[in-house]
């Protein structure tokens, strides 16, 4: 028995990687539609980003780059189509170099965005920002101080949109993507009340679950797994709902590997057998 | 000139942050627009100074040129080559295709691709790596499969207990651990901010600690 | 004059500075602080005594990042000098160590380090030069660094400085040569990889409690004193406030809080 | 998205593939020269990006305001300049000045801004009242006896013993059900990102819709 143990041990780890790549293809050809249930913490950022009223000024920040898209983008997609929805003002920052990218997917999968509003107007794309959090203090003192012109090098002065979004008292939320919560929850929240709502990547569901419990965070939806609850919450299943399927097998798949191996290390430590 | 070249610029780390801390307890105009100027200039000079690993790149890449350095000066070249190309394009020509289509199609692809590698080394890390070694690990690789089930709609469909177990490590037996580290974070940057306005740290100066 | 709902905080933040300021004077004035036993530090001296018994070298890497970001700089500094205390252990003992980052601008202090190291042994001619290895970016830090242990077969591995996720793949490939592996850093988000497949783990600030207790930095040294002092005063009124909680009577010592 | 039928789309995409090919062939197959050549594409281009980002945010935050005549602006760009000669070693000394501004205001802006969001919101939810079922008050009394143990682990100039020894032991245990819940998460995210790529791949080839 513990031959078999520690031949799957010395297996050439080039077959593992081999195994989860086909093991991720195979929903994508085969769904298997598993159900999806949602958590509290989803239905409430789902509730404060859904409660905006028209023409009140949201501020969206990515601290997503082009790498975390498979995790965050379908839930940002989603949040902005709520917020189209609603026609709800839009400013975005970011502090991620890409992220002309990120603005160019979103035009071109939120078709709001380019038929209904109009830039500079309904929304308008700051761009990236150096200088971490106290850039982030700043901007709840002056948003011109830190954007003199936006991502197109337009006069912030020139954009009707941005008269009416100066400082953190003219925006009803926050919302970031990616990493980037803690300093809004410094800067916006703590000193001026301004509601943060994090669509953030899966490895911040810990370190921000103290935040979201205290009541500094009010939603918090982490990973894919949030981008596919938001989805199902707003009634469109879309990119995030169909990747959930391969999550499922892989996850499995790592699940019996772990207990695999450790049920070999204690039948070989009860049994005296090879470490 | 001496005491400005070794000594003088340890003061400056005291004197602004004395005035953040004045501006952040104490709510006094002049005091306000002065901590004001001095974010606009940080975000200024933190601004230009994202080019720091541009020249340390061109430095590096090259000096394997310059010296041929085997197996490695042709990739330099390629490196060098690239981010000329594309920089260009960036600076003169950003409308045009010569940089979206480089942007959009290579650097997307290979920055996901790149960051994504490490969903193998979690395959083969959960067999050959991940042991319960002692009580620490177990409880970890317990909470840890329990979560990752959890977060897989399988799971669920497995065994409904698996996402009552999961929502409660997630909700609450995460949070004491989590709460902590905020604590442990926060009471760590005090004192390496009292260091740092007292001069006594000189690590990110590039010199040995005092 | 204060701003609304600061006057806790900054009470607290007086209370901090005075308490690390009044212990660094008392270590300046004599008085002996240490940091309490911590099993991967005294895991150490284990450690290369194993390379000693297998006539293997030792590895050891303090991750990536540069010491000018405020992010990673203080981790790579505490592993670079619990670099400086596993040296002297390994040029006591005659083991080969060798030492892979990607932190160039750190390289004249790690340099100055081990031959320190080395120096205070008195074994200068034992340092080889090729023991520090510098590499461009985390990628070809994960290739060259497996590549090395693949051939060198080191008996035992330390990675304690700012690891990001290419310490899930150091520790593998640290696994699966059998070596016995020590690792720290204060990124939260690779604790647990390193808790769960390494053999000890300094787990975020005992990284740094470590370093002082090896450089022996009055700083530092008082620091670890005074913030204990600062946490058993939150804990006093986290026990207090809890057990009024109980009864719902917590409310009072909240408002003192928010004030 | 619609599959792409311009010459420009097409190439763009099956580029993509290959590069991604290109990278896995180290994981899937070995070290190679196609993976090394992909690499170095991708350094290059990831700094271009980063050079360009440089040039157009120091224009976008100091440029345009000192053609709009607000001098002061000439400091921090200086201030910025300074900060190159860091790759100098007789006029290093200048670098920092630049250095110690940035230090300055990060270390005035955050120590004193997460004293109340990381450290005092944080005891006042751990003793804020439980409502009264009993997994409330189970919760209430894990979550505030886990954080005070946990908190007591931390204390690192005293030894283990006596009280502290039990209460720091369960201190412990308590962040590993933390560590293994980041844990679990971490799972979802690199498994998320590779499932981005495994489906990029699928889409080009036709097999799945893009």
């Amino acid at each position: 028995m513990s031959k078999v143990f520690s031949k799957l041990e010395d297996i050439d780890r080039r077959y593992y990687y081999w195994a989860i790549f086909l093991i991720l293809a195979v929903p994508f050809i085969k769904p298997l539609g598993m159900p999806i249930s949602i958590k509290q913490s989803t239905r409430d950022l789902y509730k404060g980003v859904d409660q905006v009223e028209p023409g009140e000024v949201v501020l969206i920040d990515w601290h997503m780059s082009v790498s975390t898209w498979p995790e965050c983008l379908d839930g940002l997609v989603a949040e902005l189509k709520v917020l189209t929805s609603h026609d709800v003002k839009i400013v975005i920052t970011s502090i991620s170099v890409d992220c002309e990218m990120s603005w160019n997917k979103v035009n071109q999968l939120v078709p709001a965005l380019r038929d209904k509003y109009e830039y500079g107007k309904d929304i308008v794309f700051l761009g990236y920002y150096a200088g971490g959090e106290p850039t982030n203090q700043q901007m709840a003192i002056d948003v011109w101080s830190v954007f003199p012109t936006d991502h197109f090098k337009t006069p912030i002065a020139e954009l009707p949109l941005m008269a009416e979004a100066r400082t953190a008292n003219d925006y009803a939320i926050v919302l970031t993507t990616g990493e980037n919560e803690i300093v809004w929850v410094n800067q916006w929240w703590t000193p001026y009340g301004v509601p943060v709502g994090v669509m953030g990547i899966a490895m911040k569901g810990s370190a921000l679950q103290p935040y979201y419990n205290s009541g500094d965070i009010f939603g918090l939806a982490v990973g894919v797994r949030g981008g596919a609850e938001f989805e199902l919450l707003i009634g469109e299943p879309a990119g995030a709902v169909t990747r959930m399927d391969s999550i499922s097998l892989s996850h499995l798949s790592v699940v019996i590997l772990i207990i695999i191996a450790n049920t070999g290390v204690l039948y070989n430590k009860l049994t005296g057998g090879k470490k | 000139m001496a005491f400005i070249k070794t000594k003088g610029f340890l003061a400056v780390p005291l004197i602004i942050a004395v005035v953040m801390f004045a501006d952040y307890f104490i709510a006094v105009k002049e005091v306000a627009s002065l901590a004001g100027i001095l974010r606009t200039w940080a975000l200024v000079i933190s601004s230009m100074a994202l080019g720091l690993g541009v020249v340390n790149l061109v430095r590096v890449h090259g000096k394997n040129i310059y010296v041929r350095k085997p197996g490695m000066w042709i990739f330099s070249t390629v490196t060098l080559f690239t981010f000329t190309v594309v920089f260009l394009a960036g600076v003169l020509a950003k409308q045009s295709d010569l940089w979206n289509w480089p942007f959009q199609h290579v650097y997307t692809t290979l920055q996901q691709t790149m960051y994504a590698a490490t969903g193998f080394y979690i395959v083969s890390s959960a067999y050959r790596a991940f042991r319960a070694r002692n009580v620490d690990a177990t409880l970890l690789l317990i909470s840890g499969c329990v979560v990752a089930l959890r977060n897989a709609p399988i799971g669920e469909a497995i065994w409904g207990g698996f996402s009552v177990l999961g929502d409660w490590f997630m909700d609450v037996g995460q949070l004491p651990g989590y709460r902590v580290f905020a604590m442990v974070t926060g009471f760590g940057i005090i004192a390496y901010s009292l260091r740092v306005i007292l001069g006594s740290e000189r690590g990110f100066y590039g010199g040995r600690r005092e | 004059m204060i701003r609304e709902g600061r006057v806790f905080a900054l009470l607290l933040f007086i209370l901090a500075y005075c308490l690390i300021y009044v212990y660094v004077r008392m270590a300046k004035g004599g008085k002996v602080i240490k940091a309490r036993a911590l099993p991967p530090l005294m895991a150490i001296p284990e450690a290369v005594g194993r390379c000693a018994e297998m006539g293997r070298p030792l590895v050891y890497t303090v991750g990536i990042g540069g010491t000018i970001s405020s992010g990673s700089g203080p981790d790579i500094l505490a592993g670079i000098t619990i670099l400086g205390y596993t040296a002297r252990e390994a040029a006591k003992r005659g083991v080969p160590l060798k030492f892979f980052t990607t932190t160039i601008d750190a390289a004249p202090l790690i340099e100055e380090t081990l031959k320190s190291a080395y120096l205070a042994e008195g074994k200068s001619e034992e340092y080889k030069e090729d023991t520090i290895e510098l590499i461009a970016n985390q990628s070809s830090l994960v290739s060259r660094y497996l590549g090395w242990i693949q051939r060198e077969m080191p008996a035992s591995a330390c990675m304690i400085g700012y690891l990001a996720y290419e310490s899930v793949v150091l520790s593998e490939g640290g696994n699966t040569i059998g070596a016995m592996q020590i690792s720290g850093t204060t990124n939260q988000y690779q604790t647990p990889f390193l808790v769960a497949s390494t053999d000890y783990t300094f787990i975020m600030e005992e990284l740094w409690a470590a370093s002082a207790e090896i450089s022996g930095d009055l700083y530092s040294v008082g620091a670890l004193a005074g913030e204990d002092v600062l946490k058993f005063f939150i804990l006093a009124i986290m026990g207090i406030g809890l057990l009024l909680g109980l009864f719902g009577a917590s409310g009072f010592l909240i408002n003192l809080l928010r004030l | 998205m619609p599959y792409p039928t311009d010459l420009l789309g097409l190439l763009g995409i099956w580029t993509g593939f290959f590069l991604t090919i290109a990278i896995y062939s180290y994981q899937l197959y070995k070290e190679n020269v196609l993976y090394r050549l992909a690499e170095h594409i991708y350094v290059g281009i990831a700094f271009a990006i980063v050079a360009v980002t440089t040039w157009e945010t120091t224009q976008k935050t100091a440029v345009v305001p000192l053609l709009n005549g607000e001098y002061i602006y000439l400091i921090p760009l200086a201030l910025g300049v300074m900060m190159y000669t860091i790759f100098t070693s007789k006029i290093r000394w200048m670098s920092r000045y630049s250095v110690a501004v940035l230090v300055g205001t990060s270390i005035g802006v955050r120590t004193v801004s997460l004293i109340v969001p990381s450290i005092i919101s944080q005891v006042i939810s751990t003793i804020s009242a439980p409502k009264n079922t009993a997994l409330d008050i189970f919760n209430y009394l894990f979550i505030g006896v886990g954080t005070v143990c946990a908190l007591l682990y931390f204390i690192l100039t005293h030894e283990h013993k006596g009280v502290l020894k039990g209460t720091a032991q369960f201190g412990r245990y308590v962040m590993m059900i933390g560590l293994g819940t980041m844990f679990g998460n971490t799972i979802l995210m690199r498994m998320a990102m590779l499932s981005g790529r495994v489906e990029y791949l699928l889409q080009v080839l036709k097999i799945i819709p893009m």
